[in-house]
C-alpha cells in the first residue's frame, strides 16, 4: 500500500494561486442547534475555488486557548458576484468553537482553495446527490456546477429528523429537486431509500452520483452507480496537519484497479475520490 | 558595527554558503509549497526523506493536537529515489536556493549506498535522517546509538562528494556525543534535530490519539528542548549546527542562532503559517539592523552571559 | 462492572497502599500548602529533595515562563537532614497523609548513608532524586548512567528498610534500561519523571532568561514526552510506575494512568492552581464512576488499541 | 551562602488563611499613560492583607495566550468597610495586558493575602516614605497603617516628570504630607534629595524608613537610616513561580548580621526585608 500517488504537475516558485485569504466575516449565524452558516467577503484567488474543495481555516481562540493547527472546511457557498464565500459547520470542539466566536467585520484567514474537487463527466445531465449531516456543506456548490452545466440535480438529503434537516434552500435556489429522508420515519434506512432512487432513475435516469457525509450512503451511492453502470464520487475527510499535501498526514487507502490499495492524501489528491476508489469505514 | 546598507544575511555551512540562514525542515514542505511561497527566497530547500524502496508509512490518524504543538507518526512514506530525481527535483528547478536531499534506509550499507545513488549534481547536500529503526539492531534507531551512528555517516561520506548533513535525534541522552561523531565522521553540518518521541491519549475514549500509538512531538512546545541541545552541541563541534524545533518566525530563529545554530529549519509551522520562512528572513534582517549587526552570522553564538545583578529586583524605573 | 458505590481510588505502591493516586512531585509544595489546601486529602505529600550537605542552589533568575511550560533552574536548595526529621516532617504531621521523603547527594555512597540517616518512622517511602550531578563521573547526572544508577539505588535498598522508590530522569535515550535497574536494584516504584532539560533566550536582550542558562521544562508542555515515557516503562518493567510531567487535573492523570501509571504527582501546577490534587482526586472519583469502574486501579493500563477504521473518515451522522 | 532561612511555623492541616479569592472587578481604568488602578470586590480573607503584602494574580488570556504563571501584586488599597481590594500596575508584558482587559464585573482569581509586609516598630511618630514608580503601589497601605497607629507620615513621590507622580491623591487621603521630586527639574537626585530630607528631618525627627521601588533610593533610605540610627524596610522584587514559599524561585541575597550573604525567598520570608538585610542592585 506505498504513497505512489503522483501530485499535481507543480508550478514551481511561478504564480502563487493558493492564498492566506484574509476575509471579512458578513454574518455568522446559527442554521440549528448544532450548525453555523459564516459568510465572508473572499479575495479574487479564493473565490476561484470549486465545488468539493475546502479552505485550511486559522481559528480564532478561546478560553480554551488558540487552536494550533487549522482546520479544514469544505465550501459551502461560492458567490463571485457578491464576492462572498459560505462555510456551513458544526461546532464540535476547539477550532469550530472559535469559529463560531468570528462577529460581523471580523477577519478570518482561509488558506485555499485547497485540494481537488468534484469532476462532473461532459454531458451530464441529471445528478444525484445524497448527503448527510456535515457531508451537506460540500453537496451545495456541486449542485451550483450541475445547473450551470446545464444538468438536472436530484438532491437527497439525509438527517436523524426533519428539523435537521439542512441546506434545503441552498439547493433549491441552485435549482436542485430535493428529497428529505430522515431517521425517525425510517427513510432514511438504505432498504427504504434504494427502492425509491431507483424509482427516480426510472423516471429519469441519473449519469452521475456524488456523496458524502455517511458510510451508510456511500455504500449505498456505489452500489446504484455500479447497478446503473454510472460514474461517481465521494468527499472524504481525514485529519490534517497542513492541508497543502506537505506533510502525509491526512492519508486514506484508496482501492487500486489492478486491486490492492495505496494511501492517498486527502487535501492534495482528494478530498472527492471516485466512489470505486474510495472504501467504507 | 552599525551599517546603514542592508545586512548580509548569508551564512556558511562547510562548503555551501546559503543566501540567509531560514530552510525547511525535512518532511514539512512538498511542492504544494510552491503554490503558496516564493522557495526560491530561502537559504535552501530541504526535501522529504527518502528510502531505497517504496514505503507506506504509518497507520492513520496520523496526526494529533496538543497545546502548542502536534503529534505526527508519518513513518517515511517513500517514492523511492527514482521519483526524487525524476520528478522531485525538476519540481523545484525554477527555485532559486539550492536543494537538500534527505536519506534513510534500514541498513549503514544501505544509506550510503542511497547517498552514492542520489549524487546528482542538482543535489547541494544530503542530510542523513537517522531517527529512523535500525533492522540489524531490533529497531533501535540508529541515532540512538552512536556506534551506528559513525557507520552511517562514514559510510555516507565515504559514498559520495556531496556534503553531508547529520540531522541527529533529540530521544538521547547527551547529544553532544552524537554531534562529535558527525563531526569526526566528516559531516559538515548537524542538525539538531528531529522530532521528540510522545504520545496523546484519549481519556474518555480510553484510547490512543495516533494510529502508531507513539509519535513525534513538534511545534513550539519543543524548542526549550532543542534550544538547550543546539547550545550544547556549538559548544562541542566546529562545524554549524543547524537549529531546528517549533520555530515560528524570525524571533525563534534568533533565539536559536544566539545559542550558536549557524542556521535554521522550520518544520510544523510551515503547516499553520505558510509564510513564515520568508517571513523569518526578513525579521532577522530587521534584527540585525536594530542591533547594528551588519551580517547575520554575527548572531550566531553571540549570547551573552546574564549579569545577574547582586539583587534580582527590576529598577522599576 | 458498574457500580453504584462509591469508586475505591487506593492504589498500591509496592508495600505501601495509597488513600488515591495523587501526591505532589517533589519540590513544588511545602508547608505553605497547608494553609490552601487540606493536604490530608492527598494520596501522599512527597517533600523536597534534601541533600547531605546544605546547598544555596542556583543564581537567580531562577524562573522563566514559556508558553505552556516553565523553566525553573533551582538546584537543590537543601536545609540538610536534620531540619527534615526536627522541622519539616512535624510540619505535616497533622495531616493524615504517608510522607514520602526525597535525597540526593554526590556520590552514590552519600546517597546510601543519607537514605539511613533519615530512615524514621514517619516516612513512608523515600525516593531518590537521581538527576544531579554525580561528582565522581564530571558531573553527569547520576540518572544518565544506568551503572550509576543502579549503585545509586542498591546502596540505598541495603541502607534502610523504608522503600525506596527512584525517581528516572527523561534526558536519557531509553528509559526503558534505567526503570529496569531500578527494579532489579529492590526499588518499590519508579517515577517517570524529573524535568526536561531546556533553555530560554530572550532575542532582545541577547541573553539567556535564567541566571543558571539552562533549567528544568516542566508544566504541560512537557506531558506528551513523559506520557510515552511512562507507557515504555510500564510495559518494561512490574514494579509500579508513578506517572509525572504536565499534569493539571483528574483528566491528565488518568491519560497518566490508562498509559500505565499506577499513581501521579502533580508538579508546577501546584503553583497556578493550589487545589489541582484535591480536585484531581474528586475527578478521577467521577470518571470511575461515569465509565463503570469499581475501582481507580482498573484504569492502569486500560489504554485500548485505536481501532482505527479500514478508511479513517469520521462516520460525521 | 545558604538557604536556611527558617519558615514561618507551620499552620498544618489547620485553617487556610490563603485563599484564592474570586474578586469582582469593580473598576479597572488607566491613571496615566502606563498604570492602571484596579479595584476589585474581595472575600474576608483577601481583606486581611496588610501593607507590603501582595496577591499571586491568574491573569485572563490575550491574543498571546494564557499567562501561565500568575503573576504578583502588592495590595495597594485595603478598604475593609466597602470590602475592596486594589492593585495600582503598570502594564509591562503578557500578564499585565490580561490584566488590562478586565471590565467591571468580570471575576479576578487572585491567590492570598501573601508574603511578610511592613513592620512598623512600636510608638512611630514619623514615618518616612520613599516611592518611585511601581514602588508607590506598595507605600499607600503603608500609609494608612501608619496613620492608624498614630504615626505621622512624610511621602516623598519620585518619578521621572511631573505628570508621571502617582498615588498622591491616595497618600494624601491617608494623611500623608506628600513631596514630588522629579528627573526633569533634577529634583529627585540623590544629592539634591539628601539635604533636604535632613531638614525635614531636623524639623520633626523620623523613627522609620519605608522605600520601594528604585536602587537609587534604597541607597539613599539606607544612608539616612544608618546616620540617623533608626530602622527601615524596603519592599523587593523577584520573578516568582508559586508566591507559597514553595519552589524556590524568588530568592534574593541578603546580608547576614554577622557578615556574609545567604538567599531568602520573597514571597515567603519578605517581599518586605530590613534596609540592613537588603543589598543594592
Ligand atoms: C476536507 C474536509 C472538509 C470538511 N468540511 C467540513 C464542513 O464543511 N463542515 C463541517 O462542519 N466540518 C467539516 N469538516 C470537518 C471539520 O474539519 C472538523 O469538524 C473540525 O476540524 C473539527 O475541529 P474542532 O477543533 O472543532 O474539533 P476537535 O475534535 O477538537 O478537533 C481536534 C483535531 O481533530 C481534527 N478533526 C476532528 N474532526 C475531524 C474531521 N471530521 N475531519 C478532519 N479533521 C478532524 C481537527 O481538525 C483538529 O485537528 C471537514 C473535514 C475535511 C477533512
Ligand atoms: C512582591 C511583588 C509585588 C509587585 N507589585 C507590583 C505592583 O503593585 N504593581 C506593578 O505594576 N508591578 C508589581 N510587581 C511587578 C509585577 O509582578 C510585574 O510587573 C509583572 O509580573 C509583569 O508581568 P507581565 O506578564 O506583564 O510582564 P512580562 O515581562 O511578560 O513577565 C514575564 C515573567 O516575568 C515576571 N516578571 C516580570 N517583571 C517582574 C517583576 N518586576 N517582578 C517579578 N516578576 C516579574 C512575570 O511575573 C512573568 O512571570 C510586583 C512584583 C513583586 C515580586
Ligand atoms: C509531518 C512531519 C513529517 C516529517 N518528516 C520528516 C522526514 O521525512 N525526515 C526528517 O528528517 N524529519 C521529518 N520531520 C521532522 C522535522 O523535519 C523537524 O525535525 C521537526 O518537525 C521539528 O521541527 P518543528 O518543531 O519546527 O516542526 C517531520 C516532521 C513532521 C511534522
Ligand atoms: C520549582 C521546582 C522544584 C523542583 N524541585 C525538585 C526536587 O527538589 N526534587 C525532585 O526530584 N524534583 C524536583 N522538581 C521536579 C518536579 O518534581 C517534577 O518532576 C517536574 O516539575 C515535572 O512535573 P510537572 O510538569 O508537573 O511540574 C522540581 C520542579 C520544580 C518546578
Ligand atoms: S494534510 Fe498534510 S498532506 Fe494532507
Ligand atoms: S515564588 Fe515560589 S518560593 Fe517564592
Amino acid at each position: 500500500m506505498p504513497d505512489t500517488a503522483l501530485s499535481p504537475a507543480p508550478e514551481a516558485c511561478a504564480g502563487f494561486p493558493i492564498e492566506e485569504a484574509l476575509c471579512e466575516i458578513v454574518s455568522n449565524d446559527a442554521v440549528n442547534a448544532e450548525y453555523r452558516l459564516m459568510i465572508a467577503r473572499a479575495p479574487e484567488a479564493a473565490l476561484r475555488a470549486r465545488a468539493g474543495q475546502f479552505f485550511h481555516l486559522l481559528c480564532p481562540a478561546t478560553e480554551a486557548g488558540q487552536p494550533f493547527l487549522r482546520r479544514p472546511m469544505s465550501i459551502y457557498r461560492i458567490d463571485p458576484a457578491r464576492g462572498e464565500i459560505g462555510f456551513l459547520y458544526k461546532v464540535t470542539g476547539k477550532g469550530t468553537r472559535g469559529l463560531a466566536t468570528l462577529r460581523p467585520g471580523e477577519m478570518l484567514n482561509a488558506l485555499g482553495p485547497l485540494g481537488r474537487g468534484f469532476t462532473l463527466p461532459a454531458d451530464t445531465r441529471h445528478v444525484m446527490i445524497l448527503g448527510r449531516g456535515v457531508g451537506l456543506a460540500t453537496m451545495a456548490p456541486l449542485a451550483r456546477l450541475a445547473a450551470e452545466s446545464g444538468a438536472a440535480v436530484t438532491a437527497v438529503l439525509s438527517a436523524r429528523s426533519p428539523e435537521l434537516v439542512m441546506s434545503r434552500g441552498e439547493l433549491e435556489a441552485a435549482g436542485a429537486r430535493v428529497i428529505e429522508v430522515v431517521d425517525t420515519d425510517g427513510s432514511s434506512a438504505p432498504e427504504e431509500m434504494e427502492p425509491r432512487l431507483a424509482a427516480l432513475h426510472a423516471e429519469r435516469a441519473f449519469d452521475y452520483i456524488a456523496t458524502c457525509g455517511s458510510n451508510r450512503l456511500f455504500r449505498l451511492a456505489r452500489g446504484l452507480a455500479r447497478s446503473w453502470g454510472i460514474p461517481g464520487e465521494i468527499a472524504l475527510e481525514q485529519h490534517m496537519g497542513c492541508g497543502l499535501g506537505m506533510c502525509y498526514a491526512c492519508v486514506i487507502p484508496v482501492a487500486l484497479p489492478g486491486g490492492g490499495e495505496e494511501y492517498r492524501r486527502v487535501c492534495w489528491d482528494g478530498p472527492v475520490f471516485t466512489l470505486e476508489e474510495a472504501k467504507g469505514w | 558595527m552599525v551599517t546603514n546598507s542592508a545586512p548580509d544575511l548569508s551564512v556558511r555551512i562547510g562548503s555551501l554558503t546559503l543566501k540567509n540562514p531560514v530552510m525547511p525542515a525535512s518532511g514539512t514542505i512538498a511542492e504544494g509549497m510552491t503554490q503558496v511561497i516564493d522557495m526560491g527566497r530561502l537559504g535552501a530547500i530541504v526535501l522529504k526523506t527518502i528510502t531505497p524502496d517504496l514505503r507506506q508509512g504509518t497507520l492513520p490518524p496520523r496526526v494529533a493536537e496538543y497545546r502548542d504543538a502536534t503529534l505526527f507518526s508519518i513513518g517515511i512514506p517513500s517514492k523511492g529515489p527514482d521519483y526524487l530525481l525524476e520528478h522531485t527535483l525538476p519540481a523545484y528547478a525554477a527555485c532559486d536556493a539550492p536543494l537538500v536531499a534527505s536519506v534513510s534506509a534500514d541498513t549503514a550499507e544501505d544509506f550510503g549506498k542511497l547517498a552514492a545513488y542520489i549524487s546528482d549534481p542538482r543535489i547541494a547536500a544530503i542530510e542523513a535522517n537517522i531517527s529512523c529503526p535500525n533492522l540489524k539492531a531490533d529497531g533501535r534507531a540508529f541515532g540512538m546509538d552512536p556506534e551506528a551512528t559513525r557507520e552511517v555517516l562514514e559510510r555516507m561520506v565515504a559514498a559520495t562528494r556531496i556534503p553531508v548533513w547529520a540531522k541527529l535525534t533529540p530521544n538521547v541522552g547527551d547529544i553532544t556525543v552524537f554531534a562529535r561523531v558527525a563531526e569526526e565522521a566528516g559531516c559538515e553540518a548537524v542538525i539538531v534535530g528531529n522530532a521528540i518521541l510522545g504520545m496523546a491519549v484519549d481519556a474518555e475514549a480510553m484510547r490512543p490519539r495516533l494510529g502508531n500509538v507513539m509519535g513525534g512531538l513538534t511545534g513550539p512546545a519543543v524548542k526549550p528542548i532543542l534550544l538547550r541541545m543546539v547550545h550544547q552541541c556549538a559548544k562541542a563541534v566546529q562545524i554549524p549546527v543547524i537549529g531546528c524545533g517549533g520555530i515560528t518566525g524570525g524571533e525563534d530563529a534568533v533565539e536559536y542562532m544566539l545559542a550558536g545554530a549557524t542556521a535554521v529549519q522550520v518544520g510544523t509551522a510551515n503547516f499553520i503559517r505558510p509564510h513564515t520562512m520568508t517571513e523569518a528572513v526578513d525579521w532577522i534582517a530587521d534584527y540585525c539592523t536594530r542591533h547594528g549587526l551588519s551580517a547575520a552570522r554575527e548572531i550566531t553564538g553571540a549570547l551573552r552571559p546574564l549579569h545577574a545583578p547582586a539583587t534580582a529586583p527590576t529598577e522599576t524605573v
